[in-house]
C-alpha cells in the first residue's frame, strides 16, 4: 500500500533528455521505479539509457501503459507538460519543476477540473514522493528512507529529509513520504495527502511538516479534529521570518496577519495535534504516538 | 516584485483605466517643472515600498509649482521606515466625492481570482477584513472565465458603490481583471478608486506586485526587477542569482532548501541569537555556488558568525563537506563558521571538517548553539 | 403565434436612454410592443417617457418580468450587455448594434453554450424582428408590415423592407420578419429560424433573403431540403460583388471559392427551392406557392 | 484590415514568433543599406495587399548589398495586379529543409477559431483545401479555451511535420492564438512556417488580418488603418466615414443598407450595365451624408451616371426626396442621376423628383434600366 505511487506505477519521465530528467531518471530506477516510458516533444523513436522516449505523453501511455509521470521540463513549459499528462489520462503527475508562473498552475487545475480530467497532480516546486521500498518518483535522496508505519507529507524538500533521516537514524521506518511543494498554488495539498494516509492500511501515524504563508495548515489541523483516527505531529518552520519577504518558496510569505506561523501553530494545538517545536522532537513524539 | 505607484500606474493607463495626469521627479526643480506643466493643484507623493507613507509625511498637496519644489525637496531624501525618497510623483490633484476599494490577488486555497470591492476605499483594506468584513464583497474567478463589466458592476453595486461609480467602476475592475492576467500579477489594487466630484471615476492610489515567476515572460519588468529592492546586499543577491532576504541580526545563515533555511533560523533563534539573512543555495552544495554564497554574506558587516546548515541527500555528506571547505579557503572567510551536515554518511564529512578551522556542529540545535555563542564572543 | 416574440413578449431595452435607445423605444411601443423596462448601469431610478429604468437587468427581469431585451449600446459595450440579459435570464436577446468586434460575440455565445443559458440572441448588426401586428422588438419600421402568412427571415435591413414592402402592396402579409443580422458571427441563423417557421402555424410560406458570405444559405438549403414542409422561396443578393471585398456587412464577403452567390443559388436550386432572380419575382414565387 | 507582411512579422516578433531578421525600405538605398546590415544572403520582397507577388517578379534573391540595391530598384515601382510597391522587405534569406503551413482564421458555421496545420507549406492553402483536403488538419478552439502548445503539438504531428519541427510549431500556433485573441485577428498565417536547414524553426511568410470592428481598441492599428487600401478613392471614403468600395464600371451607386445596394448592383448588371462603386449610407437619407456621399461620387472620373436607391423607413419617402434634392444642389451633379424611392409615402416622394432634373425612377429595375441608358448615352 502507501498512497499515490507504488508497485503498480508505471511511470513516464516528462523532459527525459535534459540533464536533469535523466538522470533522476536513473536514480529512480535505481531505488526499483518502474519507469516505462520518456517524452520529449520532437525525440520520439530515441531511447535514454534503454526508456524509450516518445513524442508525447499520449503516445507514451498507448505503448506503454504508463499511469504516472514525472516532469522535468523548464518553468516555461512545465504547466503546458502536466496538461498533457492528464489530458493523456496519467493518474498521478508529479511536476518537480519550480519557478513556473502562479497563473499557468492555477489554468493547469481550473483546466483539469473543467474538462473532467481524473488525474491528480502533485506539486509543483516539490521533490516527489516515495512509497518506501516500492517507488520513488522526484527527487528524493533514495537511500535515507527505510519501510515502516509513518507518513509523511511537507511543504519542504531538505526539511523532509532532514525528518526521515532522523526517523530512520531511529528505527521508525515510513510509508510513503509526500513533498507537497512550496508554490503558493499545489495541485495536492495538505488535506489531500492526509484523506489517504487515513485511508491507508500501512500508515499508523503521520508527520506534517507546515511552514509560512497560505492557510494549508489551518485546513490540515481542522480535517484532522473532523475526520482523522490516525495520529498526527505537526512542525511548522518559519517562525522567526519577517512578514512581506518571501523565504525561498513562493509560498512562502506572512501578508498581513495571514500565514503566520503562530496562527498555524495555535490551529494544530486547537485540534489536539502535537506540535513539535524543534525537528529533534519530531522524532520523540512520533515515536510516543507509535505507542 | 512590486512595483511603485506610477508604474502601477502607467499599467493600468495602458488597459484603459483612467488615473490623474502626473509625472516622475527624481528633483525638486523636475517636480516643480511637472507642477508647471500640469498647471494645476498637484499632490506629491513619495514612492516607496512601504505602507503608510502619508501618515509619515511623504504625501503633500501643492497650490503652486513653487510649492511643488518645496513640498519634493522636503520628501526627496526623507526616510520612511528605513528606505530613502528618491522618486516622487507628480500629479493633478484630484476632489473626491467618494473613495472606494477595488482589487484583486490570487486566492491560494480556492486555486482561484478573487476579485473585492468595498466601499471603505482609501484605507488599509487588511483592516478593513479584520474589523468590518461585511464591508468587502469578494467573487472568485478564473483566468480562463474572465471577469467581465456587467459582473463588475453587480459587484460594484453589491458594495454599495454610488449609482455614478457602477459604469466606471465595473469597466475598470474589467480591465485590471484583463491586466491581472495579462501581465502576471498576484495583486493590483485600487485603493482609493475614487469618484471626483464632477463625475469621473479615477485610480487615485494604483498598487501592482507581478509574480517573480513570470517575470521571464516579461521583457519589460525584469530590468526594472534588478532595482526592485530598496536594500543593497538584497539586489546584489539578485544580481548573483542568489534566493536572500535581509534579516536584522548577526549570524549569515547558509543553507540548502527553503524550508531547513527557516528551521535553521527559527533554531538560532530558539538559542537567544539573531539571523543576518536568509539564504537558500538549493539542492546539493556545489563549491561554485557556496563560493558565491560566502562572497555575499561577507559583504554584510554586521555578520560575526557564519552558520552553514546542508543536508546531503543525492550528493553525500563526505563530498558536501570538501566542496564546502574548497570554497570557504577560496572565498577567505574572516569570521567563525559553523557547519552542520546531516544526511547520507554524515560521519565521514564532519570528519573531514574536523581538521580545519571550520567547527562541525553535531544537529541543527547544537550548531545554532554554537554560532549564537561565537557570534557574541565577537569576530575572532 | 408567430416566432420568438409576440403578445407574451416583456421587453426590456437595455440602453434606454441614450438618443437611440429612446427614439426606438418609443417607436416599438407605439407598434404596439409592451416595454417594461429599461437599463442604463448607474442610471437606475429614473424613468424615460414612463418607462422604469434599472442599474442591472437582472432587476429588471425581478421588477418587471422582463423576458425580451433589445439592445441600443455602443459596439464597445454590447456583447457585455448582452452576456448581462442571458445571465439573467432573458429568452430573446435582440443586439441591434453594429460594429461588435467578432471575438466578443464568439465569446458571448461561448459563454452562453458553456454555462448552459437558455436564451436566444438575435443579430449583432441586425434591425430586429417583428411578429406582424403583436410585437416590434428593433429598428424595423412598423408601419410597412401588415399581419399574414408569410414568415421571413434575412441578412438585411432595408432589403427586408423592400421585400415586405412589397408584399404588402400586393396583399400578402407576414406572420413574423427576421434581420438576423450582417455580421460574420450571428446568434440565431437561417437554419434556427426556419425551424422555427416551420413549427408556427401561422407561417404559410417563407422568404429567405441571402446574400454573399459564410456557408448559411448553403446550410439553409440542407434544412428545407431534409426538414421543411412549408414552401420557402430564396433570393441572394451580391451576384456582382468582387471577391475579397467587404460589401457593408462585416459578413458580406467572398473569401477565395467561399461565400459566392452561385454556391448559394445552386444550392437552394438544388434543394428543390425557388429562388428569384430580382425583388420583384420575389413577389410572384410567393403568390404561387401561396396558391 | 489586412497588415503588411512586415507589419505581421513585427506582430509575431512581440509574440515571440521568431522570422528572418530583416526591415523595410522605400527606396533602393535603404535597401542597400539593410543588406549591409544584414550581413547575409536577403531576400528583396514587395509588400503588398495581393497574392501571387512570387511569381509576378515581387520577390528577388540577393547575395550582396549591390544586388539588394538593383533588385529594390526593380521591384520599387513595379505594378503587381493594378497596385504599385512602395515598400519592399529586405531581410536574411534563410534556407528551407521544409516547409508547412499554419494558420488560424474564424469559422463562421462554427462560431469558433479553426486552427489548421498542413505539411503543403509554401503554396496557397485555398488550393490544398480545394485539391487535398486530407492534407490539412483542423481543430476547432474557442477563445475562452484557448490552444495550448501540446494540443498544437498534436496538430503538427498529426499533419506530419519533421518532428524536429514539432515543438517550435507547436509553441508558434500557441502563440499565434494568442496573438490571434489578443489583437483581434481574424486571420493569422504563417505560410510557409519553415523548419531550417540548421534545424530552427521560423515564420518564412506572415499574413495577419485585424478585424475591422475591433480596431477602435488598437490604437496602433488605427494610423494603419487610414491607409489601408491601395485605392485613393476608398482612402478618402475612409477619411469621410463612408462605406465605400470601388467598382470597374461607370454607374455610381448610392444607397442605404449593404443588401439594398448590393442588389442594386446586381439590379444594373442585369440591365447590362456595370457599377462603379458599392456605396452604403446606412439608414435613413440625412441630406449631409447623402451630399458627403455625392462628393465623394463625383470625384470618380470614371462616373457618367448616378443611381441613388432608397428605402424610406421610418423617414418617409417625401421626407427623404426633398433631403436629396438639397443635397444634389449644393454638390452640384455634373452627370444624369436616376432616383429611385420605394416605402412609406414612395408616390409623393417621387413626385416631389418629378419636377426636378432628376430623374424618378418607378421600381429597381426601371431604375437599372435607365442608368444603364443614361450612362451609355455618355455626360449630359
Amino acid at each position: 500500500m502507501g498512497i499515490f505511487v507504488d508497485d503498480d506505477t508505471r511511470l513516464v519521465v516528462q523532459g527525459i533528455t535534459g540533464r536533469e530528467g535523466r538522470f533522476h531518471a536513473g536514480r529512480m530506477r535505481e531505488y526499483g521505479t518502474n519507469v516505462v516510458a520518456g517524452v520529449t516533444p520532437g525525440r520520439g523513436g530515441v531511447d535514454v539509457d534503454g526508456v524509450p522516449v516518445f513524442d508525447t505523453v499520449s503516445e507514451a501511455v498507448r505503448q506503454t501503459g504508463a499511469n504516472a509521470s514525472c516532469i522535468f521540463v523548464p518553468a516555461s513549459a512545465a504547466a503546458d507538460a502536466a496538461t498533457e499528462a492528464l489530458a493523456a489520462g496519467i493518474e498521478t503527475v508529479v511536476c518537480i519543476t519550480e519557478g513556473i508562473p502562479t497563473l499557468d498552475v492555477m489554468n493547469l487545475l481550473d483546466t483539469a477540473k473543467a474538462r473532467g480530467w481524473r488525474g491528480r497532480v502533485i506539486g509543483p516546486n516539490c521533490p516527489g514522493l516515495v512509497t518506501c521500498g516500492k517507488a520513488l518518483v522526484g527527487i528524493m535522496p533514495g537511500r535515507i528512507f527505510t519501510p515502516g508505519p509513518v507518513g509523511l507529507v511537507s511543504r519542504s524538500g531538505t526539511l523532509t529529509y532532514e525528518v526521515v533521516n532522523l526517523l530512520t537514524s531511529r528505527g521508525i521506518g515510513q510509508s510513503t513520504c509526500v513533498g507537497v511543494g512550496g508554490d503558493p498554488i499545489i495541485g495536492t495539498n495538505f488535506v489531500g495527502c492526509l484523506a489517504e494516509f487515513e485511508r491507508d492500511s500501512d500508515t499508523r501515524a503521520v508527520v506534517l511538516i507546515g511552514e509560512i504563508g497560505g492557510q494549508d495548515e489551518e485546513d490540515a489541523a481542522a480535517f484532522i479534529r473532523d475526520n482523522m483516527t490516525r495520529p498526527v505531529i505537526a512542525f511548522v518552520s518559519g517562525r522567526t521570518a519577517p512578514p512581506g519577504k518571501r523565504m525561498g518558496h513562493a509560498g512562502a510569505i506572512v501578508s498581513g496577519n495571514m500565514g503566520t506561523a503562530e496562527s498555524k501553530v495555535k490551529a494544530f494545538r486547537e485540534a489536539g495535534v502535537p506540535v513539535a517545536d524543534s525537528i529533534a522532537e519530531i522524532a520523540d513524539l512520533v515515536a510516543k504516538a507509535l505507542g | 516584485m512590486k512595483l511603485h505607484e506610477y508604474q502601477a500606474k502607467e499599467t493600468m493607463r495602458r488597459y484603459g483605466i483612467r488615473t490623474p495626469r502626473g509625472e516622475v521627479a527624481c528633483t525638486a526643480d523636475e517636480a516643480g517643472e511637472i507642477a508647471t506643466r500640469l498647471g494645476c493643484r498637484v499632490a506629491v507623493k513619495a514612492q516607496v515600498h512601504v505602507g503608510g507613507r502619508g501618515k509619515a509625511g511623504g504625501i503633500a498637496i501643492a497650490a503652486t509649482p513653487a510649492e511643488a519644489r518645496v513640498a519634493a525637496s522636503r520628501i526627496l531624501g526623507m526616510s520612511i521606515k528605513g528606505l530613502t525618497v528618491t522618486r516622487v510623483l507628480v500629479e493633478e490633484a484630484v476632489k473626491a466625492a467618494r473613495e472606494y476599494y477595488a482589487g484583486m490577488t490570487v486566492d491560494r486555497a480556492r486555486r482561484s481570482i478573487v476579485v473585492m470591492a468595498s466601499n471603505e476605499g482609501g484605507v488599509d483594506i487588511e483592516e478593513v477584513a479584520a474589523w468590518s468584513p461585511e464591508k468587502i464583497v469578494q467573487v472568485w474567478v478564473s483566468p480562463r472565465e474572465g471577469l467581465e463589466p456587467w459582473q463588475a458592476r453587480s459587484l460594484a453595486l453589491a458594495a454599495g458603490f454610488d449609482r455614478r461609480a457602477v459604469s466606471g467602476a465595473g469597466t475598470y475592475l474589467a480591465s485590471l481583471f484583463r491586466l491581472f492576467v495579462r501581465e502576471d500579477a498576484s495583486l493590483a489594487e485600487i485603493n482609493p478608486l475614487m469618484l471626483s466630484e464632477d463625475g469621473a471615476v479615477i485610480a487615485a492610489d494604483a498598487k501592482i506586485t507581478i509574480d517573480d515567476n513570470a517575470i521571464m515572460r516579461h521583457p519589460e519588468y525584469r530590468a526594472l526587477s534588478d532595482e526592485d529592492s530598496d536594500d543593497e546586499l538584497e539586489r546584489e543577491a539578485h544580481r548573483r542569482g542568489l534566493t536572500y532576504v535581509k534579516l536584522d541580526g548577526d549570524i549569515g545563515v547558509i543553507g540548502n532548501g527553503a524550508g531547513l533555511v527557516m528551521a535553521t533560523l527559527d533554531a538560532i533563534s530558539s538559542q537567544g541569537g539573531r539571523a543576518a539573512n536568509f539564504l537558500d543555495i538549493g539542492g546539493g552544495a556545489r563549491a561554485d555556488v557556496v563560493r558565491n554564497a560566502l562572497e555575499l554574506i561577507l559583504m554584510d558587516s554586521r555578520v560575526k558568525a557564519i552558520l552553514i546548515n546542508v543536508f546531503g541527500g543525492i550528493t553525500r555528506c563526505d563530498e558536501v563537506a570538501s566542496g564546502l571547505l574548497t570554497a570557504a579557503e577560496s572565498v577567505g572567510v574572516r569570521v567563525p563558521m559553523v557547519v552542520r551536515l546531516a544526511g547520507t554518511r554524515e560521519e565521514e564529512g564532519r570528519a573531514l571538517l574536523r581538521k580545519t578551522s571550520v567547527v562541525a556542529a553535531e544537529g541543527m540545535a547544537d550548531a545554532a548553539r554554537q554560532a549564537v555563542a561565537l557570534a557574541s564572543g565577537g569576530v575572532k
